[in-house]
């Protein structure tokens, strides 16, 4: 069984947010809510480097762990998703998160936030495959389509992979090998809790 | 052995209020060029790039620039979630049990040794004086109800899932915690008054004094005869007003720090804060346990003091008796009443 | 009793109090998270719904929707 | 677990069940208009329109592509790499974006930009239907009434000033078919004065390499790239301007282990992927680029054997270049010579290099000579015509190659006919419209200023005033204008305000027009920033998404993009448009005489086919819709690196992708189309060839033509000038002719029939002959280090207008005061005075501009799509660390940063940082609707203002303009910097 992630290649990362607006896109992302964004680290200086990132859908998931309502759950594919029926909005997820994947639809206090929204690895949520309910609340279902996320498939330079961890860390092996260095797999230690070895 | 570990870390990061970086799993090592972590700087984009060790570093979580205005967004990994992860879920549900399983065990054993204190008669039984007046009894019911409901819905934070939901179901639970969320958010606002309201109006009688110091060595009349002197309130009481005083101030501030999310403090921040909320929440809850119990079904007649507000005089003169003595030096005759022969049930 | 009643009440009342006073010092992310050179108009609705609390449910949302920006479109009024 | 668990097996079935409402039918894209209140009706309340629609739709058939949906593939409307746009559409409506796997250009990926396309088709921002001023409020009119009013008052100014009083302003993000007919309809109109946003990006590129080595394009691809084991990015920043690109200069990087070598004043996003970053002194490229060659001469790394064959006057070169020694290019701009002799070696030796440059290069006082330069580093290197190698020319819009090529320019007529007798003559021939007739239609310019009168046909073949200049010939003193009158209309089509410097000039002058037009999917700053009250239309176009045409990419492929949806709103494209006011000024009978017009709407296809009757000197005479269209249908057979089909392919068999022009012959001839240009490794059916002849063959007793140098099968084995039918009939080629060949060259050429040449002949015969021989119709030619007819033939210094260096300006100044195209240039007294009056001291700091990845050109487009507006929010000033610092300005604050001419300042957010260094700082050109601290956004039209709007930088930005083409200084000017 396929075991999803992410690796974003920082090598390859450019900052040009094409995985931001894909996924506002896709799923009709409302102003505010970013399920993904693009992190530059050591800005203007040499050996910058720009990193993209969303929920990593975590090994373990701190979020779903610490959730009092258990509304995460994860997929055959071992991708994290919650269900918006169950989530009090308590924000305990988004204490635990080490990659600030968590939103709100409000901001300020967390009176009642609203329910947490965050990245489905475009895989909508516990309703009916391609319905109106699961569009509305997780957005579109790309992996019942036998897609991968949006967000990697247009990333401009592949720079963001997504798909079986086994197969993704071995393209980024290939591109080290290749090319001689490589900043490493953002990221993976802390969610996958092992890292790509070259 | 690791677990211990990781609990001894987490609650540094409690106590120290900042990460600590040796608890941090180390980031691994990919470009030989920067194993050692030398400071990137020069020409070189290619060949000095930064990396995840050489990073974490310098400081304890990786935080870069966002253009969107959104700040928070800024941080790439902090990686104390799985820390914080790692105390409330395999620490604090255990913390929890044992507190207060242990507190209610305890009471419970107690009560079988000692079983109910009685009310000891004598010719003031009967007669009533004025213990608590409207206001005083209002204040505390409103915080004790507030606590009530917050214990509860707190408390489910914890074990809602563990034990709740198998009982009742994902739907029925999830509508059930939104409602404890939602009151264990709004109800902290009465209770935190009430307790503003408690400090107010009883702290004059709650100094420390030597009375207390002689209450304490006699042990508070609870093992062996006797009465220990004491005034309005004896030492065990004042006990009570300054855990709440100072748990209650402490479940506020660090409540109020997650209930408003980075406007004092980060994202590490909140984590403290929730593991303090926590424990100091389980460690409060079974204090006032304790104090349910001597209040209610520890102590023949001490409940009337909350109930109606009026005690029987000679369970007031019995334990606190300096009280009494200042009352009724206070209205001359005392503010004894008459009219009430039978005692409140 | 009545203290007990009055003290039940007045949480109750205080915890509604705060409610709406926790409620109405919240921003919408698309407020919060926009800048002065913003007007956003249509911040969308679809994974927050109508009312901006998660909910998608269009049948519990009456009134104005608040994926529709509060302040008016700008007028023409030119010198 | 209790939720519902994904199962495995269902997860990789491909799902048909489209849900409840689009499964019953009832959504058509009718009923969605009309749910989210899109209908006519309900467009007079345009302003609170609901777009709910394309969720509602979205969310009915969710992301299932089931059986209504449609897929149309388009071709991005933003940078000029050219990425396949793949469009699903379900009754009507554009409800997503999927990956375009198939294109070898972008395969699968986009920027931001790309990503958020969609937005664009139902963008609540779009402007909605036509609106004129009147008394300072926008009123909504009816197209008819626009075409009407706008019509009679042309005419009137027409009949008062002459054709040359009003401006036409086209767009870089048409179709090539509206650019090519836009032009054609300038020339119905009779005035040169055509131009678009080319003059303000790379019009001195296409100079300079053009008089280089004949074309002035992009001599690679973007995919040639990947080929390349050195590569230099000089003044080019294309991890923002054009992500995609990175992806192949980033694949090159790694699959050759190359050097990439960025050369730049700003640490960049693409700087930060170098293997060596250069930081230079804005405006000193021609130091560098010297200081860079000095290294390869003194060493003697340069390409002695390719100089020899295929280049004419190198020596004049190492005259100049001998002067920057070391330590004089380290004076200049800042460089260490250790650093350059690096790059130096690298560039000549580790081969193939390319060297990539964008509006860094581009936007100079000496653009031209930059330009220059940069070709003569890649001739003194061989780094030429060869994969891997060449000057990879990043273009900035869409089309912006595509309309240069096809003459939305005021130096040439369509595919680069100069405005000569010969030219005009050939277009007039194409168009069946008589030369006496077009004559007629220029203005008399009587003789004034001290110059001379201009009779029709002297005027007809002057080129016109440049878009940059277009207020100043608003503004200035009448005799100043070299022409009938000043400019009094402006008539602008896709084409921001913000984009000419001087804004507060540029200001003034759209006040003084007695008639201003923008035809734009959205207001654009025109119609914000002036106090106009009246005479102020705007005409809703819809973009280039809604409608047929082709685009010619970056690297001279040419992509036909179907229409995804109708016009939304009142919209209508821009083929419409022209016919419309053609129509009302009498001349649409001309300018679609050969043009089928359905339902009023000229026929993309047909008008490509005119464009391949007449496009032959630029070979865009192969490219037929059907190719084209074939090419886009078998995106997926073509190599990613050479671009090309496998040979035995029955519909693009052979084939470069995009038809890359010179696509030599008539369509049915199935030239490939050239993907590397002057690669003498290819037979010319192939899409080989030499340099272009285009220069003569002789000068000064030294030959312009190649010496022993030729392309692969080519029957003639030297060099040998370009193709004409006394050429031929001198080889005795003429025989090969068809008698209908034949026919058609004795009728165009009529008493001097052998003067009718390769771009001339109408048949194609001779360059069918000529790729039969094997030779390139254009002739084989010596590229030029010396291009004689430029004002400096070989590339020299010259410190800005304004210099932060003022003790350099008497040793390398601007140019002289000079009158080009119409307009004075005072580049020199300005430069004088800035001198004198010790601006650098006031304004210390240099500031250049550029583009962010977000948006594009004047940003009004991208600005209204909420998913990159909420991306950047605020228009801001990169400040350097110690700059801010010395200030005490913090990261985020709000700074004013004021320029040196107008008393100009704008307020905008600093943004500390050291992308930057010290003295310098950077803003993004994208923002306008503030203005001096105004925020503008109630003077547009209520509901159309772009979501994010910011001072623009060129409120801001000086005098100084390339004596060539007459493109402004963006990149190099002073200002200070002070806390707000």
């Amino acid at each position: 069984m396929a075991r999803m992630k992410f690796l974003c290649d920082a090598d390859r990362c450019i900052e040009c947010n094409a995985c931001v607006t894909a996924c506002k896109n896709e799923h009709e992302v409302p102003w505010g809510i970013n399920r993904r964004r693009v992190v530059t680290l050591n800005d203007g200086k040499p050996g910058e480097r720009s990193v993209s990132m969303a929920c990593m859908h975590c090994t373990d998931a701190p979020c779903a762990a610490v959730c009092p309502v258990n509304c995460f759950y994860t997929t055959a594919d071992a991708v994290v998703l919650h269900s918006k029926d169950i989530c009090i909005g308590c924000g305990y997820c988004f204490y635990a998160c080490p990659f600030g994947a968590p939103q709100y639809p409000r901001v300020g206090n967390f009176g009642s936030r609203g329910k947490m929204d965050k990245c489905t690895y475009c895989s909508g949520g516990p309703e009916p495959d391609f319905s109106t309910a699961e569009y509305e609340k997780y957005g579109s279902n790309r992996l019942a389509e036998g897609k991968l996320p949006l967000c990697a498939e247009m990333c401009s330079t592949k720079a963001l992979l997504a798909g079986d961890g086994e197969m993704i860390a071995e393209i980024y092996k290939q591109r080290v090998i290749k090319r001689g260095y490589g900043s490493g797999a953002w990221g993976w230690k802390t969610a996958y809790r092992e890292t790509v070895a070259i | 052995m690791r677990r211990a570990t990781t609990f001894l870390s987490t609650l540094l990061l409690a106590v120290m209020l900042f990460a600590v970086p040796g608890a941090l799993s180390p980031a691994q090592a990919q470009n030989p060029i920067q194993a050692d972590g030398q400071n990137p700087m020069g020409a070189r984009p290619t060949a000095d790039s930064v990396n995840e060790e050489f990073l974490f570093k310098q400081e304890s979580k990786i935080r870069g620039r966002v253009s969107i205005p959104d700040g928070k967004s800024a941080n790439l990994i902090q990686p104390q979630g799985r820390e914080y992860q790692n105390f409330r879920e395999r620490w604090l549900p255990w913390i929890g049990a044992l507190v207060i399983l242990g507190m209610l065990a305890a009471l419970g054993v107690f009560f079988l040794f000692r079983g109910r204190i009685m009310m000891e008669h004598s010719q003031e039984s009967g007669k009533k004086i004025l213990r608590f007046n409207a206001f005083e009894r209002f204040t505390h019911w409103m915080t004790a109800v507030c606590f009530i409901i917050l214990s509860l819905s707190g408390l489910n934070y914890i074990f809602g899932k563990r034990l709740l939901m198998p009982l009742i179901g994902p739907e029925a639970f999830g509508a059930l915690a939104q409602w404890a969320k939602y009151s264990h958010v709004y109800l902290a606002w009465p209770f935190m008054l009430g307790v503003a309201f408690m400090f107010v109006l009883w702290i004059r009688d709650n100094i420390p004094s030597k009375v207390d110091w002689a209450w304490i060595k006699a042990g508070g009349g609870f093992i062996g005869k006797g009465h220990p002197h004491a005034g309005r309130f004896n030492a065990g009481q004042k006990g009570v007003f300054w855990m709440v005083a100072g748990f209650g101030a402490a479940m506020a501030a660090t409540g109020l720090m997650m209930l408003f999310p980075f406007a004092l403090t980060d994202i590490n921040g909140m984590q403290v804060m929730q593991v303090i909320h926590s424990v100091i929440g389980i460690v409060f809850i079974a204090g006032i346990l304790a104090h349910i119990y001597i209040g209610t079904l520890g102590m023949e007649g001490a409940y009337d003091a909350m109930g109606s507000g009026k005690v029987d005089l000679a369970w007031a003169r019995a334990h606190h008796d300096l009280w009494v003595e200042q009352e009724q030096a206070r209205t001359g005759s005392g503010p004894q009443l008459k009219g009430h022969p039978a005692p409140a049930e | 009793m009545k203290a007990f009643l009055a003290a039940v009440i007045a949480a109750v009342a205080l915890g509604v109090l705060a409610m709406f006073a926790l409620t109405s010092s919240q921003k919408f992310a698309y407020q919060a998270f926009a800048t002065s050179g913003a007007r956003v108009s249509e911040p969308g609705t679809n994974l927050v719904g109508p009312r901006w609390n998660g909910d998608p449910r269009p049948d519990e949302f009456n009134g104005e929707p608040h994926g529709k920006a509060e302040g008016a479109a700008s007028q023409p009024k030119r010198s | 677990m209790l939720i519902k668990r994904k199962s495995g097996e269902a997860a990789r079935t491909k799902h048909q069940a489209v849900a409840a409402g689009l499964a019953a039918g009832v959504l058509d894209r009718r009923a969605f208009l009309r749910k989210s209140g899109l209908t006519a009706g309900a467009l007079a309340a345009a302003g609170t329109i609901q777009l709910g629609s394309v969720r509602k739709a979205k969310a009915a058939g969710s992301s299932a592509v089931g059986p209504d949906t449609v897929i149309k593939k388009n071709v991005c409307t933003h940078c000029s790499v050219g990425c396949t746009v793949t469009a699903e559409v379900v009754n009507g409506v554009w409800v997503g974006q999927e990956p375009s796997y198939a294109s070898p250009i972008n395969r699968g990926t986009h920027c931001a930009k790309g990503a958020a396309i969609r937005e664009l088709v139902s963008s609540d921002r779009r402007l909605k239907y036509p609106m004129k001023l009147e008394g300072g409020e926008w009123k909504r009119i009816s197209w008819d009434q626009a075409y009407q009013e706008i019509g009679d008052k042309l005419t009137a100014i027409r009949e008062k000033n002459g054709a040359d009083s009003v401006y036409w302003l086209g767009s870089a993000k048409f179709t090539n078919e509206a650019a090519y007919l836009m032009r054609k309809f300038g020339a119905l109109w009779g005035t040169n004065s055509i131009d678009h946003q080319a003059r303000i990006c790379h019009s001195t590129t296409v100079a300079g390499v053009a008089n280089t080595w004949g074309y002035g394009a992009q001599t690679n691809s973007y995919n040639d790239i990947r080929n390349a084991k050195t590569m230099i990015i000089l003044g080019g920043n294309p991890a923002e301007a054009h992500p995609i690109s990175m992806q192949h200069v980033l694949s090159g990087k790694e699959i050759n282990r190359a050097n990439m070598i960025v050369i730049d004043p700003r640490f960049t996003r693409t700087a930060a992927h170098a293997t060596e970053y250069v930081r230079i002194r804005s405006g000193t490229d021609i130091p560098v680029v010297w200081g860079i060659l000095w290294h390869i001469f003194q060493n003697g790394w340069e390409d002695k054997e390719f100089i020899a064959q295929r280049v004419y006057a190198m020596d004049d070169v190492r005259k100049e270049v001998a002067k920057w020694t070391p330590d004089e290019v380290e004076r200049v701009s800042g460089v260490p010579g250790e650093q350059l002799r690096r790059v130096a070696e690298k560039f000549a030796k580790e081969k193939p290099a390319t060297l990539i440059w964008c509006m860094g290069a581009t936007q100079h006082t000496v653009g031209t000579a930059n330009v220059r330069a940069l070709c003569i580093l890649c001739l003194a290197t061989g780094n030429v015509g060869k994969p891997g190698t060449g000057a990879n020319i990043f273009r900035g819009h869409t089309n912006v190659q595509g309309a240069t090529d096809l003459g939305l320019d005021v130096t040439s007529l369509p595919l680069y006919y100069g405005l000569v007798e010969g030219g005009w003559r050939h277009w007039a021939r194409v168009w069946e419209v008589e030369y006496e007739w077009l004559q007629s239609r220029f203005d008399e310019v009587p003789a004034k200023g001290g110059r001379k009168a201009r009779t029709r046909k002297e005027n007809m073949e002057s080129p016109g005033i440049t878009s940059t200049r277009w207020f100043d010939a608003v503004n200035l003193p009448p005799e100043q204008i070299d022409q009938r009158s000043p400019v009094k209309a402006f008539m602008v089509f896709g084409h921001g305000g913000n984009t000419v410097t001087r804004m507060p000039e540029a200001i003034d002058g759209m006040n003084k027009l007695e008639l201003l037009v923008v035809a734009d999917p959205h207001p654009t700053t025109f119609a914000a920033l002036d106090a106009r009250q009246d005479n102020t239309y705007l005409l809703p176009i819809c973009t280039s998404l809604e409608m047929d045409g082709s685009r010619t990419a970056s690297n001279r492929s040419i992509q036909w993009g179907e229409q995804i949806v109708k016009p939304a709103f009142e919209s209508k494209n821009d083929y419409e448009v022209l016919y419309r006011l053609a129509e009302k000024l009498g001349f649409a009978d001309k300018l679609c005489k050969n043009i089928k017009v359905e339902n009023g709407v000229p026929v993309a296809e047909d008008i490509l086919r005119e464009i391949n009757r007449g496009g032959w000197s630029t070979g865009y005479c192969g490219q037929s819709p059907e190719r084209l269209k074939a090419h886009m249908r078998n995106q997926h057979k073509f190599d990613l690196v050479t671009l090309r089909a496998p040979k035995d392919d029955p519909e693009v068999g052979g084939d470069y992708y995009g038809l890359p022009w010179p696509c030599w012959g008539k369509p049915e001839l199935r030239h490939p189309g050239s993907a590397i240009l002057y690669n003498t490794n290819l037979h010319v059916k192939e899409g080989g060839g030499g340099f272009r002849a285009r220069f003569g063959t002789e000068r000064n007793g030294q030959t312009l033509l190649a010496e022993n140098s030729f392309s692969k099968g080519s029957d003639l084995t030297d060099g040998y000038p370009e193709f004409t039918f006394g050429v031929f009939k001198k080889l005795g080629w003429d025989k090969d002719l068809t008698p209908e060949e034949l026919a058609t060259i004795l009728k165009i050429g009529g008493e001097k029939p052998d003067t009718v040449s390769w771009a001339t002949d109408l048949s194609g015969g001779i360059q069918r002959v000529c790729l039969d021989h094997g030779v390139s119709p254009f002739g084989n030619g010596k590229a030029r280090a010396n291009a004689w007819n430029l004002p400096d033939p070989v590339p020299v210094h010259r410190e800005p207008v304004y210099s932060p260096r003022p003790e350099l300006v008497a040793k390398y100044p601007t140019r002289p005061d000079e009158r080009q195209l119409r307009m004075p240039n005072i580049g020199f007294s300005v430069q004088k005075s800035v001198v004198d009056r010790g601006v650098a001291k006031q304004f210390p700091i240099i500031l250049t501009s550029g583009r962010l990845v977000e948006y594009e050109g004047g940003g009004e487009e991208t600005r209204s799509n909420p998913w990159l507006a909420e991306l950047q929010q605020d228009m801001f000033v990169e400040i350097n660390t110690g700059d801010a610092a010395e200030r005490g300005i913090k990261d985020g604050q709000w700074v004013w940063v004021s320029g040196p001419e107008n008393s100009a300042k704008t307020k905008v957010k600093a943004l500390v940082t050291d992308r930057v260094g010290k003295g310098v700082a950077f803003m993004p050109f994208h923002f306008s609707g503030w203005y001096q601290g105004k925020d503008m956004r109630d003077y547009y039209p209520k509901g159309t203002d772009p979501v994010v709007l910011g001072e623009s930088v060129n409120t801001v930005t000086t005098y100084g303009f390339d004596p060539v083409t007459g493109m402004q200084e963006t990149k190099c000017t002073l200002c200070q910097i002070a806390a707000a």
